[in-house]
């Protein structure tokens, strides 16, 4: 099935993630920021839909919008001072930061607009409906390692978590 | 559970007793105006996360100063107002109040008068633990029982509206004996009652007892020693499941209570759940001495010889009873004149309350509806 | 207007990368600099699964890869976090440079 | 009719409007899903408050309309012209956003449920992926609603709210694995996420999911059965909202027409998580045994079922109908309920109609199947007093966690057994031989 209307939702979501990923960097509030954090993360799922790769975007709602925003919020919660509100924002070495960062920027264009024959390929247009097969196979044959190894970290993440949390176990 | 109880403040607890949300002590206030407190009780929790560090209640919401309205009220003219400390237990407070006055008189209901009341006030202990069943299933969660409860306790007030023409505060009985004879078919609607309640007995019970989560919710909950039940001057139920076998109608054996026979329920581990057990162990105590009474009452006078213009001899007296949620005193003093000089009641549910915060402690939040619960407290009563 | 290709994808990618960077290095609340990392993470996502529509599905496996390895990061971030305010009160940055307590 | 009306309505047309990429009619699905959800829930809080009521020896509801039939509309009205209170020092953004998040978050996931093999508004490859993620987005609505009112009960009922999803979309996540597993026994050996090819896997295995490997598949539909309720805050697991403890959880500050938004998304999380446990377990659209008792004559005597369930409702209608009392008073709500019958009696005629008949079929069961799954939330809530915090944390990690992964590793070793069976034996003979 042909999208309908890419452009209009290309630029749609990707105005749209880019906008709350401006409020994400500049509320006061925490928790605006990580409501706008969640809109970003849920445009950017929309954008891999329409990259067809439905399953890192179920990945991503799944994982990141219902896991760790949560943990976030929570954590929001647990430490959320009204002080801190109402102190300075924004550190001492702002303005290298963003100095910095526009170079960053700046840097990107200049690759994309010097070498924009690169990223010019024919598409390679997988069934979508195979898509979750296809990463699952993959991620069990050509990545079984690196599964593992991500299986671990998360067994590490788990226990280091708690560690840092409980302080006497 | 001995230290993490201690009421000192997060910030002084050693180190390792520090839990995840240690941050941040919260004191939460419930009440007065909560649905689990059973009226107006209020209670201010001091909680680390959701366990509770300390509690403190705040009571007086309804307090109406019966006590010293008393100090202004004739003694026949006081016996309608303690009907509304207890009002859900109203004829156990008329006759722990009549029998005051009447051992401050020296004189003795006769026998079929002390049946009568020994009749009427199984049958409120009766509705009194069908009221605290209801609700207390409902605090911890059940919302079914509380309708069934309510269903047979509508039998009970039906006979005594029947009887003496009220439902709730009933005034049934005055000073010397009673007022009323009984109704015609009394003795058939009190048998017919028995009847019909003890299947509904066994039916709250197939509800609860076994029932997974009501055992997991109310076992271990609460726990109370005995020797913290002496200590506190708990009694009632709570201090029989803690295991103490005093129950004042076996151990001072008041109107008709020596007459008959039946056994006082204890538990052991003086948790939720024993508590639980007790009362509806005693419910079923009270249908066989209802039973008993019903099928041995006797004919003759209701009322001993009373003089219209009461004027006890200068004294005092203080006399108690077994009332549903505990032992009920009244204590009098007598300055010869028509009013009391002093009325002083021991309430049940007001000593029984003051073991709320020890049962608590360490606990958590969702625990302390179930101890409020399960401590059988009105606030009519505790507030006075 | 033009059809949609992966460069205007790299672009956006681009954009929150800056975004993220722009957050990490300029905020004190440790909070939204963690979640300005969790931007970069997403720019660096995007990048791959656009690129997994020219080069095949290896970018889309690794940018489940890196949703991984973003949720053990906010776990073990965000409880040295709960750790550090505990002890000092604070969630600023900036006063986060004794290195020990 | 233009084309992109028409071209959906071919015969050829076998997939849903999502799919053939017709925005029009999924369009028209969304509408009709969504009204017609938003209706369930209307209905299901008359059902709840008499079946309740009857569980428990009252009448409930009586006074609105016959039978208090009316008195979802008079909540409504009472709910909307209710004042609309937000306390002093709450957020007001993320107070106002809250409940919407939630109704987005459930509204959401009916995207892909599947009320027939092309009765859905579109269907997903990763269909099941999709439903619990977003269903999985309503926690970010309840944590936000508690953070927000700036009050100690929201907050604690917020925090006990989150944990508890949290940890039992674990659970959850695993039985649904566990089923998933299932759709890949087949010969090309690949399973699938996408909730039609589930229903239509059942079909090609000729069993319904829950009696597969008995007694596997019945153990991990016990599992999602409970987590869903859990999911759902529903009694016994509804902490959050506790009552007797919380006053009302996290919607403790919300009133009027907010707090209404709250019920909607709570009712109609309900309705989304049943119809996951359908489709994965229960067969979704089909009715029973589409395999064993199949044929014409078969087909032609489950066609009746929803005409016979309407006339049974009519006839309920009617007998009420008889039964109320014969007073100048009551002569409205008579000729009402009577009407009420009338059109349930209309509703079945139509529903003989051939042409209709034949389309009503797979919708008709599965909303069978929800209504079911209805009657036992209620039922649990009739009967079950109410977990405690640990407890509940304990029942989700220590109980149906490992119930889980048990279930899935079993599930996958059933599944394999031959492969393993043969792989023992290899390894067992080379070893004997060398």
């Amino acid at each position: 099935m042909e999208p309908v209307a890419t452009t209009f939702f290309f630029y749609l979501l990707s105005g749209l993630a880019i906008l709350s990923g401006v409020l994400v960097i500049t509320r006061k509030n925490p928790v605006h920021s990580a409501l706008a954090l969640i809109l970003t993360l849920l445009c950017l799922a929309g954008l891999y839909l329409m990259l067809y790769a439905p399953f890192v975007a179920g990945v991503q709602i799944i994982l990141y919008v219902g896991g760790i925003m949560v943990l976030f919020l929570f954590v929001i919660m647990l430490v959320n001072l009204e002080r801190s509100q109402k102190e300075k924002q924004f550190n001492q070495q702002w303005v290298p930061g963003i100095l910095a960062a526009v170079a960053l920027g700046a840097l990107f264009v200049t690759i994309y607009i010097k070498g924009g024959a690169l990223f010019v390929r024919p598409e390679i247009r997988f069934p979508e409906a195979e898509n979750t097969q296809q990463v699952g196979q993959m991620l069990y044959s050509n990545y079984m390692f690196p599964f593992e190894i991500a299986s671990l970290l998360l067994l590490v993440a788990i226990i280091g978590a708690v560690v840092m949390a409980k302080k006497k176990i | 559970m001995t230290d993490s109880t201690s009421s000192v403040s997060h910030l002084d607890l050693d180190e390792s007793k520090k839990t995840f949300l240690d941050a941040n002590e919260l004191i939460l206030n419930m009440g007065p105006q909560h649905p689990a407190t059973h009226g107006v009780l209020r209670v201010i929790l001091r909680l680390d996360g959701e366990k509770v560090l300390g509690l403190e209640c705040v009571i007086g919401y309804l307090h109406r100063g019966v006590e010293k309205i008393a100090e202004h009220r004739t003694y026949t003219m006081f016996n309608p107002y303690v009907d509304r400390m207890d009002y859900v237990a109203a004829v156990s407070n008329g006759l722990g109040y009549c029998e005051a006055v009447e051992k401050l008189l020296n004189i003795e209901a006769p026998p079929r008068a002390n049946y009568i009341r020994v009749i009427l006030t199984e049958l409120n202990r009766v509705a009194s633990h069908q009221l605290w069943l209801g609700t207390h299933a409902l605090d911890i969660g059940a919302m079914t029982p509380l309708f069934y409860t309510f269903r047979d306790r509508e039998e009970i007030l039906k006979i005594f509206e029947k009887y003496c023409g009220a439902r709730l505060t009933t005034h049934a009985f005055r000073i010397g004996g009673c007022q009323y004879e009984t109704y015609e078919g009394f003795e058939k609607d009190v048998k017919k009652f028995i009847s019909f309640v003890a299947p509904k007995i066994d039916e709250y019970e197939e509800l609860l007892t076994t029932n997974r989560i009501w055992v997991e919710r109310t076992k271990n909950v609460g726990t109370i020693s005995a020797k913290d039940c002496i200590a506190y001057g708990v009694t009632g139920p709570v201090l029989r499941a803690s295991g103490v076998k005093w129950d004042i109608r076996k151990a001072q054996p008041y109107a008709a209570y020596s007459k008959f026979d039946f056994e006082v329920p204890t538990g052991q581990n003086g948790d939720t759940y024993d508590r639980y057990l007790v009362r509806m162990a005693e419910m079923r105590q009270s249908l066989r001495i209802i039973q008993q009474a019903v099928d041995g009452i006797p004919e003759g006078p209701i009322m001993a010889k009373v003089s219209k213009v009461m004027k006890p001899p200068v004294g005092e007296i203080y006399h108690s009873i077994e009332a549903p949620k505990g032992e009920l005193g009244y204590f009098i003093v007598s300055d010869g004149s028509t009013q009391p000089y002093r009325v002083r009641v021991r309430p049940p549910s007001f000593v029984n309350l003051q073991a709320l915060d020890l049962m608590c402690r360490g606990q958590l939040v969702a625990d302390v509806i179930a101890v409020i619960g399960t401590l059988d407290i009105v606030l009519g009563e505790v507030d006075r | 207007m033009a059809p949609i290709t992966t460069i205007h994808y790299l672009v956006v990618a681009a954009a929150l990368f800056v975004l993220g960077v722009i957050g990490v290095l300029t905020r004190r609340n440790v909070v939204i600099v963690l979640m300005s990392v969790e931007l970069i993470l997403n720019a660096v996502n995007l990048n791959l699964v656009a690129f997994s529509r020219i080069w095949g599905l290896h970018g889309q496996v690794f940018a489940i890869f890196v949703i991984t390895d973003a949720a053990a990061e906010a776990a073990v971030g965000l409880g040295i976090l709960i750790a550090f305010f505990r002890n000092k009160e604070t969630v600023n940055v900036d006063e986060i440079d004794l290195l020990k307590w | 009719m233009p084309d992109f009306i028409t071209n959906y309505l071919d015969k050829n047309v076998h997939v849903t409007p999502g799919e053939y990429g017709s925005p029009f009619w999924a369009l028209v699905y969304i509408l009709v899903v969504f009204g017609g959800v938003s209706m369930a829930v209307v209905c299901m809080n008359w059902l709840e408050r008499k079946i309740l009521a009857h569980m428990q020896i009252r009448l409930g509801p009586m006074r609105v309309g016959p039978h208090g039939l009316l008195q979802p509309i008079a909540d409504a009205i009472k709910l909307i012209l209710k004042e609309d209170i937000i306390p002093e020092g709450a957020d007001r953004f993320v107070f106002w956003i809250a409940p919407m998040i939630i109704l987005l978050a459930v509204f959401s996931v009916y995207t892909v449920v599947p009320f027939g093999p092309t009765h859905a508004i579109t269907d997903m490859n990763i269909g099941i992926l999709f439903m619990l993620g977003v269903s999985s987005l309503g926690v970010l609505g309840i944590v936000m609603a508690g953070w927000a009112s700036n009050s100690h009960y929201p907050l604690i009922g917020a925090l006990r709210s989150s944990a508890q999803m949290v940890s039992y979309e674990v659970a959850m996540g695993l039985a649904v694995i566990s089923a998933v597993l299932m759709t890949s026994l087949n010969a090309e050996g690949t399973g699938t996420l996408s909730m039609i090819g589930i229903v239509h896997a059942q079909y090609a295995q000729h069993v319904w999911f829950i009696f597969k490997f008995f007694p596997l598949g019945l153990i991990a539909f016990f599992i999602f059965a409970v987590a869903m309720v859990a999911e759902t805050n529903r009694a016994p697991f509804d902490l959050p909202e506790a009552e007797s403890e919380l006053t009302a959880g996290f919607h403790t500050e919300y009133s009027g027409l907010r707090w209404s938004l709250f019920m909607l998304g709570e009712y109609a999380a309900m309705i989304a998580v049943s119809s996951i446990a359908i489709t994965l377990w229960l067969g979704g659209w089909m009715r029973p045994f589409p395999n064993l008792l199949s044929g014409p004559t078969w087909d032609l005597a489950f066609s009746f079922f929803p005409a016979l369930t309407f006339f049974g409702l009519a006839g309920m209608t009617f007998y009420s109908t008889m039964r109320m009392p014969r007073h100048s008073f009551f002569r409205v709500q008579t000729i009402g309920l009577g009407a009420f019958g009338a059109v349930f009696a209309l509703i079945g005629l139509i529903l003989l109609l051939p042409g209709v008949n034949g389309r009503i079929q797979d919708i008709y069961w599965f909303i069978f199947k929800i209504a079911v799954f209805m009657y036992l939330y209620i039922w649990y809530r009739g009967t079950f007093p109410r977990y405690r915090f640990d407890q509940l944390m304990k029942v989700g990690w220590k109980i149906l966690l490992p119930m889980g992964i048990g279930v899935l590793m079993l599930t996958g070793i059933v599944a394999l057994r031959t492969e393993l069976w043969d792989f023992m034996h290899e390894a067992l003979r080379r070893l004997v031989h060398v």
